[in-house]
């Protein structure tokens, strides 16, 4: 794990690299390093980690959305990178608004990326830009509506039974 | 009646009927199956004329490998629908030429005078139509077209081989 | 009584034997598969450290019936792509090919069995074409299995029914070669003829490769595991019968035990040296069914033990091992006969 | 592909065991060199299909018995259960991971656990945390024969469905003996486990393991010698490591292509790091190296357990910090603070100051992540779990494309997918 | 059964075959027509063998099941050709020879 100082020094190479603007923040919490990066930014800083001459994180773990409701920004998309050769691991986190939801895919560097970003889509409605094929994979295609977001009511889904049906107009829609 | 002439009658309308549903089908695939109809209707007939080995062979050869081939290939290309008789003059020549044909050839066979052909020949043996029998006179009297038939075989499966084959530098220029 | 005017046979009985024969042998599927399936059942369940069916009457006895009750109970069905009255067809087909073959199964001699006065022949028929017999009818089971896939209009069903088509067709040719030898060595194709001729030796001892092909084909022939790819369920659900419910799915089903009973008969009769065995004569058709039974068994091991061949591995195996062996196999047995 | 460097400290403490066997080559097909303008079909496997585990769906392009496209489509399972974590106390969020993976229930209580655990910052003693670790070696166990049954079934070997079920449910026992539950057992809490285990349940666990160990000898004797098995799954499937990695595939499918990436040996955790086992890894990357690493990994987990058995310190079987875990039950007559404790324990359940973290553990499938927002309130604002058989899924398709219908059976099985933890 | 009723089913079975070589445009029915006359042939050859109480004719019937099995394996071959080259199955459109 990047101590608190690794970080630091982590978040100053890649604003050295692609500008000041593109790293928001750092985080350290609980011995978890996270880059606070914005939304434009996350491909490239993410490239720039992967290919990083002496410390590279060449493996996308995980990508998974978050939604922060009450604080603004307030949608969030994580990415875990990993370090095989010195086990070491790193987030790095965008934030942006619910109405401009859109941050560059990674899924050319990282295939792996593809199911996970179409999850976060399905699930936060956040769209990546340059995804092969950006559809919901595990509501139904036709659904409406991000079902993780915090403000999406819990239990809100009718359920069909047989007993229940003619309750339901154009429930075969 | 005798039984025989029961069983006569039906395997001829199996055999007609095959026959017809060959021709007048449109779905080739029914079409195979009609005559798949008619060769078991035929296989029948050969069993009333005492020739056991060819109605087994009719089958086995048949309808076991050479009509499964036709459904490979029809399964294969696919049901391709098409009008019968349908338009030009062939279409409507084609049921009078063999309307014609049929009427010649009834004429020259009741007609005829060979005086074995409205019996029901002599008696024969209970070996008549036997493999061993078959296979004796195949190998002693008739051992160059047996050879000549293998032969055919073998060219026939040579030339299928290399007619299925796939051809790729000559695809191109077909198109 | 008149006789059938048909092919010559070697012993002629008359039309009103000919029938009760038939409904015998049909009396004895409708008893014989209800048993396998038990057999199956309660054996798997042993293979398998499970007890098998034990519910339904003492020890499961009656859980073929419980099985024949559900099937029937079934709705039937049929999908909306399919040609309703081939799929009804196809069922009749298998069965029917499947019980002709029966036919020729000898399950004693003619000269030992006297009745009322008259001798009768312990088989269904015993015709001069004997082992081409089951091989035309083979032929045609084909086509139970073609049309029961090709009608269902099921992607499923067409591709278990091409499967087994191609099946049927490359390991029937080893099958046929197989028992060439034996042929040959016995100089006859009537089944009775050739267990007479096994008077002193089993034709299992000197065609022994012989009957290892036809084991191996048998397998194939019957879509027994491991060669169940035309209703590999792992695969294409259940092949061509995947749109078959109820009887009509009874029916395939039911051709396939009576296909294991003819192949067990004719390994029986072919290699076995069907009804030859120690003890007085009554006892022929026990051997018979005893040496029927251990191929059954065997069938039933089998199932039990071995995963399933790939489809382009069993073509290769078919046409690249067994064939060639089993070619070699009946140009060596001719070249020592003849000398 | 395995010589690549591993010069960290790491490869001194993989400690990997190879599975050397002959370099080969991929298997021929027949037929595979049809041209791509002949006719396709289009072909539905699943949802409801013998082969695929669960309810997945595989749109299938085929060309005769070839496939010639694969896409999986899921969701079919999926409920929510994410979603509906956000609305529960966190210690009765435990019940709801536990369904997700529904075969390795153990880790993801523990992934969950354990991130709640660093979120809070507590401490698990010791005892808890070896009886964590006998239990998801158990489970590990559980989980793969469960895995060997179905894929010998879907390449078409019944028997052995029934031979691992008996051992599974062997395992099962175990786990009703401790907890009361054969299936989502809800045993490990934050901080712990429910409770210590009981009387006897040691000797079980010790008769169990030599028992198993022969087990194993005797499905390896069916298996490993079975003609038909190896041409089924030798050099078949084989998908380079590049790809794995790339895809972030983990877990023995990474680990069969040569790879010795295990994180109980890379980041441990739950004492890990005080038992002696080696990580097996496969050389060729084919269907019969993932068979071969599983089964050894099975072997393994025999080894943990008895040393955790060895070792299983005594002391506390849960934290005594009584903000989070219940007080014990005698406690409660003679002690005002314990009723109190409990009474808000298990009303409110306990606050989570606000953070985020993600932890990851080596579940029988691969890297199980578990991702957890506290927002400083008893419920937490997000959970999400990187789930293997969500990211693994996406391999199927390098691995089946090109070759036949029932190499994709064998791929799927290989894959060992758990729609359960897929769709959540 | 008198020979003459084979022999008149005969060419019953062949007339119609020959009526659908001419009117049927498929190259796979043509095939399927010319095995029904070939097949009445097979049945006018048996009934003159059984009438003439030789087996000679079973012979001739059997030799023509070879011919008859290489005719359709070099057809079916040409139709699967044809169909890979997306000629249409139409023998009045296929008129022209080329490689």
């Amino acid at each position: 794990m990047p101590d608190a100082t690794g970080l630091e020094l982590i978040a100053a190479e890649v604003r050295e690299r692609l500008g000041g603007e593109a790293v928001v923040g750092t985080m350290y919490h609980r011995g978890q390093a996270t880059l606070d990066v914005a939304p434009a930014a996350v491909r490239d800083a993410i490239a720039f980690l992967k290919d990083h001459a002496d410390e590279p994180y060449e493996l996308l773990m995980s990508v998974h959305g978050c939604d922060y409701f009450p604080e603004e920004p307030r949608l969030a998309v994580h990415y875990q990178l990993l370090a095989m050769q010195r086990t070491d691991r790193l987030g790095v986190r965008t934030r942006m608004g619910a109405d401009d939801a859109r941050v560059p895919s990674v899924v050319d560097l990282f295939p792996g990326a593809d199911f996970q970003e179409r999850e976060v889509f399905d699930m936060f409605g956040v769209v990546f830009d340059g995804h092969p094929d950006l559809r919901r994979i595990l509501m139904p295609e036709d659904y409406e509506g991000y079902p993780q977001r915090r403000d999406f009511p819990m239990g809100g889904e009718p359920v069909l039974f047989t007993f229940n049906e003619h309750e339901m107009p154009r429930w075969y829609d | 009646m005798l039984l025989e002439q029961v069983l006569f009658f039906v395997a001829a309308a199996g055999a007609i009927g095959g026959a017809l549903g060959v021709v007048l089908l449109r779905n080739p695939f029914f079409s195979v199956l009609a005559l798949v109809a008619h060769l078991i209707s035929l296989a029948l007939l050969f069993l009333l004329l005492r020739a056991e080995f060819i109605a087994a062979a009719q089958l086995v050869v048949y309808a076991g490998a050479v009509m499964v081939l036709y459904v490979f290939v029809v399964a294969y290309v696919g049901g391709v629908e098409e009008t019968v008789g349908g338009e030009g003059a062939i279409g409507r020549v084609g049921p009078v030429f063999a309307g014609a044909l049929l009427v010649e050839l009834c004429i020259a066979i009741i007609g005829s005078a060979l005086p074995a052909i409205d019996s029901r020949g002599p008696h024969v043996a209970a070996g008549f139509g036997s493999p061993g029998a078959i296979g004796k006179l195949l190998l002693e009297k008739f051992l160059i077209p047996f050879e000549a038939a293998s032969f055919l075989l073998l060219v026939a499966a040579v030339g299928a081989v290399v007619l299925a084959r796939r051809r790729r530098g000559l695809e191109d220029s077909v198109g | 009584m008149t006789r059938l005017p048909l092919a010559s046979v070697s012993f002629v009985e008359s039309t009103g034997v000919q029938i009760v024969k038939a409904v015998v042998i049909f009396a004895f599927v409708l008893v014989v598969v209800p048993m396998i399936l038990l057999l199956e059942r309660k054996l798997l369940g042993r293979f398998q450290a499970r007890l098998g069916p034990n519910r339904v009457g003492p020890y499961g006895l009656l859980q073929p019936l419980a099985d024949v009750l559900k099937l029937l109970s079934k709705e039937r069905f049929t999908p909306s792509t399919a040609v309703p009255w081939m799929m009804a067809m196809a069922p009749a087909i298998s069965i029917f090919t499947a019980v002709v073959t029966l036919a020729i199964i000898p399950f004693g001699d003619v000269r030992r069995h006297g009745l009322f006065g008259a001798s009768y022949g312990l088989y269904g028929i015993d015709v001069s074409i004997g082992i081409l017999w089951a091989f035309a009818f083979g032929a045609l089971a084909f086509y139970g299995l073609m049309l029961g896939g090709w009608a269902s209009g099921s992607k499923y069903s067409f591709l278990g029914a091409m499967r087994s088509a191609a099946q049927l067709i490359s390991y029937e040719v080893s099958l046929g070669l197989s028992l060439v030898g034996v042929v040959i060595t016995a100089g006859s194709l009537s089944l009775t003829q050739i267990v007479n001729s096994q008077d002193h030796i089993w034709y299992v001892v000197p065609q022994f490769v012989g009957f290892c092909i036809f084991m191996v084909a048998a397998f194939a022939e019957t879509n027994r595991p491991p060669f169940d790819l035309p209703e590999a369920d792992a695969e294409i659900v259940a092949g061509y019968n995947t749109e078959f419910g109820g009887m009509r799915f009874g029916s395939f089903f039911m051709a396939e035990y009576i296909n294991m009973v003819a192949i067990a008969g004719i390994a029986t009769a072919m290699f076995l040296g069907g009804w030859h065995g120690p003890g007085p004569g009554w006892l022929d058709p026990i051997w018979v069914l005893v040496k029927m039974f251990g191929f059954i068994v065997l069938f039933i091991w089998i199932r039990a033990t071995l995963p399933r061949l790939r489809y382009d591995q069993l073509m290769a195996f078919g046409w690249k091992i067994l064939l060639p062996l089993a070619t070699v196999n009946a140009l060596v047995t001719a070249i020592l006969v003849a000398t | 592909m395995t010589d690549r460097p591993l010069d960290v400290p790491y490869r001194e403490r993989e400690q990997s065991v190879s599975l050397e066997r002959m370099p080969g080559r991929q298997a021929p097909v027949y037929g595979t060199e049809i041209e791509p303008e002949t006719e396709l079909f289009t072909i539905n496997m699943g949802p409801h299909h013998p082969a695929t585990h669960g309810v997945l769906r595989l749109l299938l392009t085929l060309e005769g018995e070839i496939v010639r496209s694969l896409t999986p489509i899921i969701g079919y399972v999926h409920t929510g259960i994410e979603k509906s974590c956000e609305d529960q106390a966190y210690w009765k969020v435990i019940p709801f991971v536990e369904r997700m993976d529904y075969l390795a229930y153990y880790f993801n209580a523990q992934a969950f656990c354990m991130a709640v655990e660093r979120l809070v910052d507590e401490e698990v003693p010791p005892r808890a945390q070896y009886l964590r670790v006998i239990h998801l070696e158990l489970n590990r166990i559980a989980s793969h024969l469960f895995w060997l049954g179905t894929s010998a079934l879907d390449l078409g070997a019944i028997s052995l469905l029934w031979y691992a079920l008996r051992d599974r449910e062997k395992i099962l026992d175990i786990f009703e003996m401790s907890s009361g539950q054969r299936l989502h057992p809800r045993y490990f809490q934050v901080g712990g486990v429910v409770e210590d285990i009981p009387p006897g349940f040691e000797q079980k666990v010790r008769a169990f393991l030599p028992d198993m160990a022969s087990r194993i000898d005797q499905y390896e004797a069916i298996l490993d010698r079975n003609e038909i098995l190896l041409q089924r799954l030798k050099h078949v499937g084989q998908v380079p490591l590049e790809t794995l990695l790339g895809l972030g595939v983990t877990g023995p499918l990474l680990r069969a292509a040569g790879h010795p990436w295990d994180l109980r040996k890379a980041m441990p955790y739950s004492s890990y790091d005080h038992f002696d086992f080696k990580i097996p890894i496969g050389t060729q990357g084919d269907h019969y190296d993932r068979y071969r690493v599983r089964m050894a990994e099975m072997r393994e987990s025999l080894k943990i357990v008895e040393q955790a058995l060895d070792g299983l310190p005594e002391g506390p079987y849960i934290t005594d910090n009584r903000k989070i875990a219940l007080p014990p039950r005698h406690e409660l007559a003679t002690s005002m603070e314990a009723l109190i404790h409990h009474f808000k324990l298990v009303t409110e359940g306990f606050r989570v100051p606000p953070g985020e973290v993600y932890v990851a553990i080596e579940s029988p499938r691969g890297e199980l992540g578990c991702f957890i927002v506290a927002d400083g309130s008893a419920k937490p604002a997000r959970v999400h779990m990187r789930d293997p058989s969500f990211v693994n899924l996406q391999m199927l398709r390098h691995m089946a494309e090109g070759r036949l219908i029932a190499d994709l059976v064998a791929g799927v099985a290989m894959l060992d997918p758990i729609l359960g933890g897929i769709d959540r | 059964m008198n020979a003459v009723w084979f022999l008149v089913l005969s060419a019953f079975i062949f007339c119609i075959g020959a009526a659908g070589v001419i009117a049927r445009r498929n190259p796979l029915v043509i095939l399927l027509c010319l095995e029904l006359m070939l097949n009445a042939g097979n049945l006018a050859l048996i009934s003159f063998s059984r009438m003439l109480g030789n087996r000679e004719g079973q012979v001739f019937a059997l030799i023509v099941m070879v011919v008859a099995a290489c005719e359709v394996v070099v057809g079916l071959g040409l139709i699967v050709a044809m169909y890979r080259r997306r000629l249409p199955l139409d023998v009045d459109e296929v008129r022209e020879l080329r490689g």
